[in-house]
């Protein structure tokens, strides 16, 4: 087993990846087609019911009085979650010269992307009046009412709407060269489109030298940018004084948090990816290697930050935030707490040994329990909390109606959706970097 | 050399995009003003010379006088509280051909009356006031249509042999109401009173528009308030002009200190104003808030 | 013109609407409070939305678009007569207030009588004649049923069945019947004839004494829920606050015998659990002790009678220990002013004519005969058939004596035990007329309904005490077709050819003569039509109310009476059955109300059904919980209800409250829970023949089933959060004593409210004086425009209520526990969490210190109720509908909420803004006394105080200083403007952990 | 060849990054100066054999930065001045939540600013190609276009024939 990506052993060369990255795009299944159609039914049946509850009013769902934030926000935060792993990996390892995400930025970008786009569907979803959800954008008006800047809501638009906007960005740039491989690939009109999006690229030294520094100054703020918008996210509990919310320690658990779900969801991607699309020698057990590895620190992050949670709560000797969390693990949502614990600490511990590490399908596993607890986790600490506040007389309860289950099941295939997409017209990884790997191998091997 | 091109070009355009996002925070109107169709001073100049022949040629006359003559700023608002005893706007002021465009339009806005009511007889040829009929509005939220007693009052002597005399007559013989249509609608979740606006000596027209020259009452949209009138903007427009007792700015500044209880005694002490201060409050300060109108 | 115009043309001061139809002044709607018929954001009706439609001739004294205020009575409302002020507006009567000059209820309300409104614009009444064809009812024309009731009356054997009353209507009842030769037969649910019987035995006067509870300095009572449901509830309970207002040095201890806490036992400091329908036995026992330790004259005349009946005696028919007993009896002797009153229904048993008896002894004995028990100055009340007499009815009707029924007001079907066989009998008689206005058991029984106008759409008067009369004067047109009761049954008279003279066309005229004769006997200097006119205005005459109580004698026979010993211990694994009237129910009568469905029963915190409540220690081994149904046997039936846990009931006994479980009577009410009444064999107390409703043993089986249980409150328990404090009266005097009012910073800090403004909003709740009555809600709901949302709703925890009354177990030292009531509204927070957060300033801080919702500004992220440490905001789910006519009682100055909007209590700023526009007015600022707040109006105990808390003078700024003071959850800082007093109990309280 | 007729220069083809830097050195010793080159992959070897050290679109970034926060700063404060109201007593102008505000605006502005800077500054987008432009250019070849007329075209031939070119077109 190698312990870098042993591109030599594997003889690969700079029109071999051309090739095998554009395969997809060149042919394509019946296989391919029915799936998507498949999500697609999904994502209509998760219309329906989104139209049928903004018709009737949010008493559809299953909130009562004390939860007034549910799934929807669960899944908002799970989402925005996911989206970290892409920035992450395209942009700060980016910076830390870590050749192995060359061959995993490409698909965690697009990720970043869709998950960011299903998150951003929930605010929306969540809202009472969704036909006023413009009231949080600021734009004049006659009444001279503008959003308030100090509610954690707004923030989320502004941080929510810059990190889309950046990565999309941050993605197209990244992509315009492959673009342009593609346009001198294909013939006719698909040629034409592709030529369109490449912006004309030609890759002569002088565009090479602006992109370089575009991409790496794009990086550079992409980085603090990723760190802040969980942060964000996660002040909209911290900010409240809500029992198990109001805690100083949200915004690195968050982050932290974060990563852990994005790369397990990268996993969770990219192995079922490769080997459909027959990418072995560009992903390889070395890439997943480095993933679980990832994905371990988090989760160790993550466990202590629940270990942290406690530990103040019982330093801190205030009886309603005790009250609170002893709930959450004995009172009537400790069936999710637990399931969060088990996925989040116990599952990813198994990632210490070698072998899982470099199993695809055993890292693929445990991709899968990470992403079920990591939406437990934000299940647990948004309804839990909310169930068991300060005035004993409304504690509460909640249980999803089939109008929340059936919008979040469509949320997800809204996300496989995309990425299917992306998968037949896109390059699913970064042809320019990898041939970048290749070709100063080969400057080596000549000097 | 080239760097000092580029600084110059950034800061240029740096300051350029600033000021285009603030533009629109600093002059609400501006940006108001784009959320109304058309402005409605040229609308209407078009409809009279376009519909009434011959009083539309003086009405294009009359609007090009009015545009270099009396038509109020919004330096001095015109449609701004005018102290009593002032010629109600529009009234005495407005020029005949002025008043022949008034007639001529209001003729075929707004909707056509169960009775052809004509506020411009009973107004300015009659020199009837306003609370004549419309009584309550000193005394109540609504200013009340009258009740047909008050016109079958005149009306059991006054003009028989007319036709909408006699309508008037055959709804009092079925002892029925006069189903009137409603002209002005404001929002169901606006909470408006008609009597603080007159007891501060607004003059019906600063809302209603000249009614005296209307035969058929519509919906008045001012000239000088380039929003869609009974809109939130709209009413704004005249409570911002009320007399703030302090700018944002200095009250934030009060409300920091009296936050801290500074020399015990002193009438800096939260909650122990001086009562003066307290009475232009009252009078003053109310027209902003949201609960003034929304409850 | 519609139907109802042709009834009793009314005069201007009393009805806003000459001239015009009903059709025509709702109508009117459009100019005045679209506002409130509209949902905000949503079109309203187009007849409303698009016409303004003018009165023919505006009556003088009327102002479109503002309140005038009638006074009036409800008589039939609850137990009590209530004097009331109706709030009109546009023709319609949007709310009811306490008539201030009225002597017994004042200027408060209760739940019950406001909820008449909902009564008042039933959906479900019936709007107009109904004739029975082919078993169900056809619309008929009133000459029609006029005449098919004057027929019956002219074939004779007619019985006419009314409620009870001290007025006019009740002589012209009796004065019809005499006249068509018909029999006159009063009827209501709770008869108090043991009562009357005991104090006949006892001091020759067959009435019901008045309880000047204010006066004492010891209360016990043997069972009467006087603030609920026990004669006159919104008095008693001014009496009852007034005797243990704390801040004046008074707090009169507080006994409850029986064996449930009802909402009357979690006020009380002690509780003796004696056995249902054996408070008899303690009373007696307690005469005992007292006799024997006060001795006196009167002391000594009772200790030969009482001599047997020792505190031992009574315990082990009781289940009261001894000691307690004596202790009890001790307390009482030793007190200046003791009062004792005796059972209510539901502990009147087989013997309650004794158990009155018992307790009248006692007041003679501790000396209360006089003082705190008045004899001659108390509220009149008519005395109904008992069971006993309704039995011989109900034989005459089985054997066809009856060949016609009118009924008119009671509805027996429903309120008499099923054992009594009324329903039977009903189905023997040949023509049942029904002149009730709602499709209630009996009237569904009907073969005519010719349906009554509502009480506050009619004529009437009662003698609330003796001498000083009450007027109720119609106070808006009927809203269906429908006629006052008196002119139906004149009309019938006439059809039926019989030469009757009134005195008058119509009851408004012989009303009107009735009072000519009190004019004379009033000897005033006014004209009449003046007298008349002020009488209108001030609702009554109470010039002639007695001064001082009549002074009674205790009667020798008396001496020799020989008391039963209560009712027996039930059998092994038998349960006895508590059946008690419903605190917003009463006996039936709220229960299509959804304001009284809605309102959580302020025990048991369930709304929307029936439950069987079970001490936990008895409940947990048989492994039952909340929520569990069970059946409920007696010999006389059985009925299914869900088991509610509640640790102030007796540990062999079951409670099931009377109110659910009709079979008619509308949308809220039909086919929900069970009635207790199934249960009760028509045993009667001997003496007087009034209905048994304690002493029932019963059986209980798990069905195995969960039924819905809708019950609101999550927790019972504060675990010592600073949500309700009560203290030790003790700690409280000397805190009191010690407290000094400092004014000098009236506000915690500036941004509480504007510097710049005079007000700064304040409430205070006096935890003390609260009885947990609930009428501060339904004033609410009346003023708000809140939805009733139904049960699956409330279940899910979607009730729309802005108050609520939170009810919390403090244990004490003995083990037993204190209940405190804590109504608890939105706390308008100086520093409110619930503000930053929204993204749209639908939540912002208004100058004036209120935590303002500016609902159509609000998107609904619903982040402000999430961060609302009192939960108190509350979210529009769906949009809820207003039925017509419920519509129509909308409050047009608050704005009705559609689907999507975040709301809550801003102390009803709407009334707040009118009283600034009017203080502008007069060129000053809002003062106290300008206006209250809805629930401060309507609370009877006065616990709620409402002003400026800037404003040194006022009542609220130096209350919400005093020294029982505290507010809610105050570790958070959030500086609310609601201060709460704390409880006080001289019940010792256990260390709070 | 067939279409090294409408080119007006020498393209030449290499292989490796290596050889493509050797033949740039070349080329400019022999003053051939203006050099356009194609490189399938990033290689700043390259650039500093042209020469190229710097690029304009760091300052952009910076520019950007400063309006995002500018921007940000207006609208808060504007905003709320615009239409003061108090929420729990926080002032009416308060920095720490306007902070995040500022933090993304900048960001935002600055990402815009790069991205559109560096196409400004690479003339792009471009519908049209450059003639010496080839296909391959985008798989696994470097190219090197010199720009002459028919005067320099035979010293520029011989000059490139001393590289490693694998495929040379004039």
């Amino acid at each position: 087993m190698a312990d870098h990506w042993d591109t030599e052993e594997r003889g690969l060369t700079l029109a071999d990846a051309n090739r095998d990255i554009m395969r997809p795009i060149m042919v394509s299944s019946w296989r391919y087609w029915t799936l998507l159609a498949f999500v697609f039914a999904l994502v209509v049946w998760g219309c329906i019911a989104w139209a049928w509850q903004i018709d009737q009013g949010l008493g559809v769902a299953g909130y009562s009085h004390p939860v007034m934030w549910a799934v929807y926000i669960t899944s908002f935060v799970f989402w925005v979650g996911i989206a970290h792993s892409g920035t992450l990996i395209s942009a700060i390892l980016y910076l830390f010269r870590s050749g192995w995400r060359t061959t995993i930025n490409r698909a965690s970008e697009a990720m970043t992307i869709f998950a960011v786009m299903t998150a951003g569907l929930f605010p929306l979803i969540h809202l009472g009046r969704t036909w006023y959800f413009y009231w949080l954008i600021p734009y004049p008006s006659e009444r001279f009412i503008w959003p308030n800047f100090k509610s954690p809501l707004v923030w989320d638009v502004f941080a929510v709407g810059t990190y889309f906007t950046i990565s999309l960005l941050f993605w197209y740039t990244g992509m315009i060269p492959d673009l342009a491989a593609i346009r001198d690939r294909l013939r006719g009109w698909k040629s034409k489109v592709y030529g369109l999006f490449s912006v004309g690229w030609q890759g002569t030294v002088r565009e090479w030298s602006h992109y370089r520094r575009a991409y790496l100054y794009m990086a550079a703020i992409a980085t603090p940018l990723v760190l802040s918008v969980h942060s964000v996210v996660s002040w909209d509990f911290a900010m409240g004084i809500v029992p198990g919310w109001h805690s100083t320690i949200f915004a690195p658990y968050f982050v932290a948090g974060a990563i852990f779900s994005g790369m397990a969801m990268v996993i969770t991607i990219l192995v079922p990816m490769r080997w459909a699309f027959g990418l072995e020698d560009y992903i390889t057990d070395y890439h997943l290697d480095n993933m679980s590895k990832l994905i371990l620190l988090t989760s160790l992050i993550v466990a202590y930050s629940y270990a942290a949670e406690y530990f103040i709560t019982y330093y801190s000797a205030d009886p309603t935030e005790q009250a609170s969390l002893f709930f959450r693990a004995h009172g009537s949502f400790q069936g999710p707490f637990w399931v969060m614990t088990f996925c989040n600490v116990i599952v990813p511990a198994t990632l210490w040994f070698k072998k899982v590490r470099r199993s695809a399908s055993a890292a693929f596993v445990v991709s899968i329990f990470v992403n079920i607890g990591m939406f437990y986790e934000r299940y647990v600490i948004i309804v839990s909390s909310l169930a068991h506040e300060y005035e004993p007389y409304s504690w509460g309860f909640y249980r999803p109606s089939w109008v929340e289950i059936s919008i979040i099941v469509g949320s997800f295939a809204w996300f496989f959706f995309w990425f299917l997409l992306f998968t037949k017209a896109l390059p699913t990884i970064s042809i320019a970097e990898v041939k970048e790997h290749l070709a100063h191998q080969g400057a080596h091997e000549h000097g | 050399m080239r760097k000092a091109t580029y600084t110059t070009v950034g800061s240029v355009a740096a300051v350029l995009l600033a000021v285009a996002a603030a533009w629109p925070i600093l002059h609400g109107s501006s940006a108001a003003a784009r959320e109304v169709p058309g402005v409605p001073g040229a609308a209407r100049a078009r409809r009279a010379t376009a519909d009434t022949g011959t009083a539309g040629a003086a009405g294009a006359a009359a609007a090009r006088a009015a545009k270099t003559s009396g038509t109020p700023t919004p330096a001095s608002p015109g449609w701004y509280p005018q102290p009593i005893g002032a010629p109600i706007q529009g009234h005495d002021s407005l020029s005949a051909a002025q008043v022949a465009i008034q007639l001529a339009e209001s003729a075929t806005q707004g909707p056509a009356q169960p009775i052809p009511f004509n506020h411009h007889f009973h107004t300015t040829n009659l020199k009837m006031s306003c609370e004549y009929c419309h009584t309550n509005s000193r005394h109540s939220e609504v200013a009340i249509m009258p009740p047909l007693a008050t016109c079958i009052g005149c009306h059991r002597i006054v003009g028989t042999g007319l036709a909408p005399i006699d309508t008037l007559r055959a709804y009092w013989q079925r002892q029925e109401p006069v189903p009137w249509v409603r002209v002005y609608k404001i929002a169901e979740f606006v909470q408006f009173k008609h009597e603080p606006h007159l007891r501060n000596d607004l003059q019906c027209q600063t809302c209603h528009g000249p009614v005296q020259d209307m035969d058929r009452v519509y919906e008045f949209q001012s000239d000088t308030i380039p929003i869609q009138s009974l809109t939130m903007g709209w009413c704004l427009r005249c409570h911002r002009q009320k007399p703030q007792p302090t700018d944002v700015a200095t009250e934030y500044k009060l409300v920091r200190q009296a936050a801290i209880p500074a020399n015990p005694g002193g009438t800096e002490k939260p909650g122990l104003y001086p009562m003066a201060i307290s009475e232009q409050y009252a009078a003053h300060r109310a027209p902003l808030d949201c609960t003034t109108c929304h409850y | 013109m519609s139907e109802s115009s042709d009834t009793q043309a009314p005069r201007p001061e009393e009805e806003p609407s000459t001239g015009t139809s009903r059709r025509t002044f709702l109508k009117i709607l459009g100019l005045s409070g679209a506002g409130a018929t509209a949902a905000a954001c949503r079109p309203a009706p187009p007849h409303i939305d698009q016409k303004l439609i003018p009165y023919l001739v505006q009556p003088e004294g009327i102002t479109p678009g503002t309140n005038t205020l009638y006074a009036s009575l409800l008589a039939e409302a609850g137990p009590e007569p209530l004097g009331i002020h109706a709030w009109v507006r546009d023709g319609r009567v949007l709310n009811l207030e306490g008539n201030p000059d009225f002597p017994l209820n004042a200027d408060s309300m209760s739940a019950l009588g406001l909820s008449t409104l909902q009564d008042l614009y039933d959906p479900d009444r019936i709007p107009g004649p109904r004739q029975k064809r082919g078993g169900d009812f056809q619309e008929a024309a009133w000459k029609d049923g006029i005449q098919a009731l004057g027929k019956a009356v002219k074939d004779g054997d007619v019985v006419l069945l009314t409620g009870t009353g001290t007025g006019t209507r009740d002589r012209f009842a009796a004065e019809w019947a005499k006249a068509v030769g018909a029999r006159h037969v009063r009827y209501d649910t709770f008869d108090y004839a043991a009562l009357r019987r005991a104090h006949e035995i006892a001091f020759g006067r067959a009435e019901i004494p008045t309880y000047a509870v204010d006066q004492a300095d010891r209360i016990v009572t043997f069972g009467a829920d006087f603030l609920a449901t026990w004669l006159e509830p919104v008095t008693l309970g001014r009496r009852f606050a007034h005797a243990r207002d704390i801040e004046k040095g008074r707090h009169a201890r507080f006994t409850f015998v029986g064996p449930r806490l009802s909402l009357t036992g979690s006020n009380a400091d002690d509780w003796l659990p004696a056995r249902p329908g054996t408070s008899g036995p303690v009373a007696l026992a307690v005469a005992h002790v007292v006799a024997q330790k006060k001795g006196g004259s009167r002391g000594l005349e009772l200790q030969g009678a009482l001599a047997t009946y020792t505190p031992e005696w009574a315990a082990d028919r009781t289940g009261v220990a001894a000691d307690k007993i004596q202790k009890l009896g001790e307390e009482i002797a030793a007190a200046e002013r003791p009062v004792a009153l005796p059972p209510g229904p539901e502990s009147q048993g087989a013997d309650a004519t004794d158990a009155c008896l018992a307790v009248a002894l006692l007041n003679y004995a501790a000396g209360a005969i006089g003082t705190t028990v008045q004899f001659g100055v108390g509220p009149r009340r008519g005395q109904g058939a008992t069971l006993a007499e309704m039995k011989t009815l109900i034989a005459d009707m089985k054997n066809g004596k009856v060949r016609t029924l009118i009924v008119a007001g009671p509805n027996p079907a429903f309120t008499l035990p099923a054992s009594a066989g009324f329903a039977e009998a009903l189905g023997q008689v040949p023509t049942v007329v029904s002149l009730n206005s709602h499709m209630d058991e009996t009237t569904a029984a009907a073969g005519w309904i010719l349906p009554g106008s509502h009480e506050l759409e009619s004529w009437g008067d009662a003698e609330v005490l003796p001498g000083a009369w009450a007027l109720g004067q119609p106070v808006m047109q009927p809203v269906f077709d429908t006629r006052q009761r008196e002119d139906i049954l004149m009309q019938a008279a006439d059809a039926a050819g019989i030469k009757a003279d009134f005195g008058a066309q119509d009851f408004a005229g012989y009303l009107e003569n009735a009072w000519q004769e009190k004019h004379r006997a009033s000897g005033s200097s006014q004209r009449f039509d003046e007298w008349w006119f002020d009488t209108k205005r001030q609702g009554g005459r109470w010039e002639a109310a007695p001064g001082k109580a009549a002074s009674v004698g205790l009667s020798r026979t008396v001496t020799s009476h020989s008391f039963s010993g209560g009712a027996n211990a039930p059998a092994r694994g038998k349960f006895d059955l508590v059946v008690y009237p419903g605190s917003y129910l009463y006996d039936g009568r709220g229960a299509n109300r959804g304001w009284m469905q809605e309102i959580p029963d302020p025990i048991t915190k369930c709304v929307w059904g029936s439950w069987v409540e079970m001490h936990p220690d008895t409940a947990r081994p048989l492994g039952l919980e909340n929520g569990d149904e069970v059946e409920v046997t007696s010999e006389s039936g059985k009925v299914r209800a869900p088991v509610y846990l509640y640790p102030g009931i007796r540990k062999d006994a079951v409670g099931i409250q009377i109110g659910q479980g009709h079979t008619h009577y509308g949308r809220n009410a039909a086919g929900r829970g069970v009635s207790p009444l199934d249960l009760l064999p028509d045993t009667v107390d001997g003496a007087t023949g009034s209905l048994a409703y304690a002493g029932v043993a019963v059986q209980l089986t798990a069905t195995g089933r969960k039924a819905p249980l809708a019950k609101l409150q999550g927790s019972d328990l504060d675990y010592g959060r600073e949500v309700s404090e009560i203290m030790g009266v003790e700690e409280a005097r000397k805190a009191i004593g010690e407290h000094q009012v400092d004014l000098t910073e009236l506000v915690e800090a500036a941004w509480d409210s504007d510097p710049m403004s005079p007000y700064r909003w304040g409430m205070t709740v006096d935890l003390n004086a609260c009885t947990g009555c609930g009428a501060c809600v339904a004033g609410c709901y009346a003023e708000n425009n809140l939805a009733v949302v139904g049960e699956e709703r409330c279940a899910g925890g979607r009730e729309m209520s802005w108050i609520r009354i939170e009810r919390y177990f403090e244990a004490t030292a003995d083990g037993g526990f204190q209940t405190t009531h804590l109504a608890e509204m939105c706390q308008q927070c100086g520093d409110a969490p619930c503000e930053p957060v929204c993204p749209v300033y639908a939540a912002y801080h208004n100058p004036e210190g209120l935590n303002v919702q500016v609902y159509n500004r609000c998107v609904g992220t619903r982040y402000c109720s999430n961060n609302c440490p009192y939960k108190q905001r509350r979210f529009n789910w769906f949009s809820y509908d207003f039925p017509y006519p419920l519509n129509l009682q909308l409050n047009p100055d608050v704005t009705v909420r559609d689907k999507g909007v975040m709301e809550k209590c801003t102390f009803c700023v709407q009334r707040i803004d009118r009283a600034k526009v009017q203080a502008k007015e007069k060129g000053r600022l809002v003062q106290d006394g300008d206006f209250q707040t809805a629930c401060q109006a309507a609370c009877p105990t006065r616990a709620i105080t409402f002003g400026n808390l800037k404003d040194p003078t006022s009542r609220v700024s130096r209350i919400a200083k005093g020294a029982r003071s505290y507010h809610v959850l105050e570790e958070l800082n959030t500086r609310p403007a609601v201060t709460y007093l704390r409880d006080v109990t001289h019940a010792e309280l256990a260390q709070e952990t | 060849m067939a279409d090294a007729a409408n080119v007006s220069g020498v393209l030449a083809h290499y292989e490796s990054i290596d050889g493509t830097r050797r033949a740039i050195e070349t080329l400019r010793e022999a003053g051939f100066d203006d050099l356009e080159v194609f490189s399938p992959v990033m290689c700043p070897e390259l650039e500093e054999a042209l020469g190229i050290y710097s690029s304009p679109v760091r300052r952009w970034a910076l520019i950007g930065g400063i309006t995002g926060f500018t921007t940000a700063n207006l609208l808060t404060i504007g905003t709320s001045l615009a239409y003061p109201l108090i929420g729990q007593g926080k002032p009416i102008i308060s920095w720490p939540p306007f902070i995040v505000i500022m933090f993304e605006l900048t960001i935002l502005y600055t990402g815009l600013f790069a991205m559109f800077s560096w196409m400004v500054h690479a003339h792009r987008p471009k519908l049209k190609l450059s003639p010496a432009y080839r296909a391959v250019f985008s798989v696994d070849r470097w190219g090197i276009f010199v720009p002459v007329d028919a005067r320099d075209r035979d010293r520029a031939l011989e000059k490139v024939r001393e590289t490693e070119a694998v495929e040379v077109e004039a």
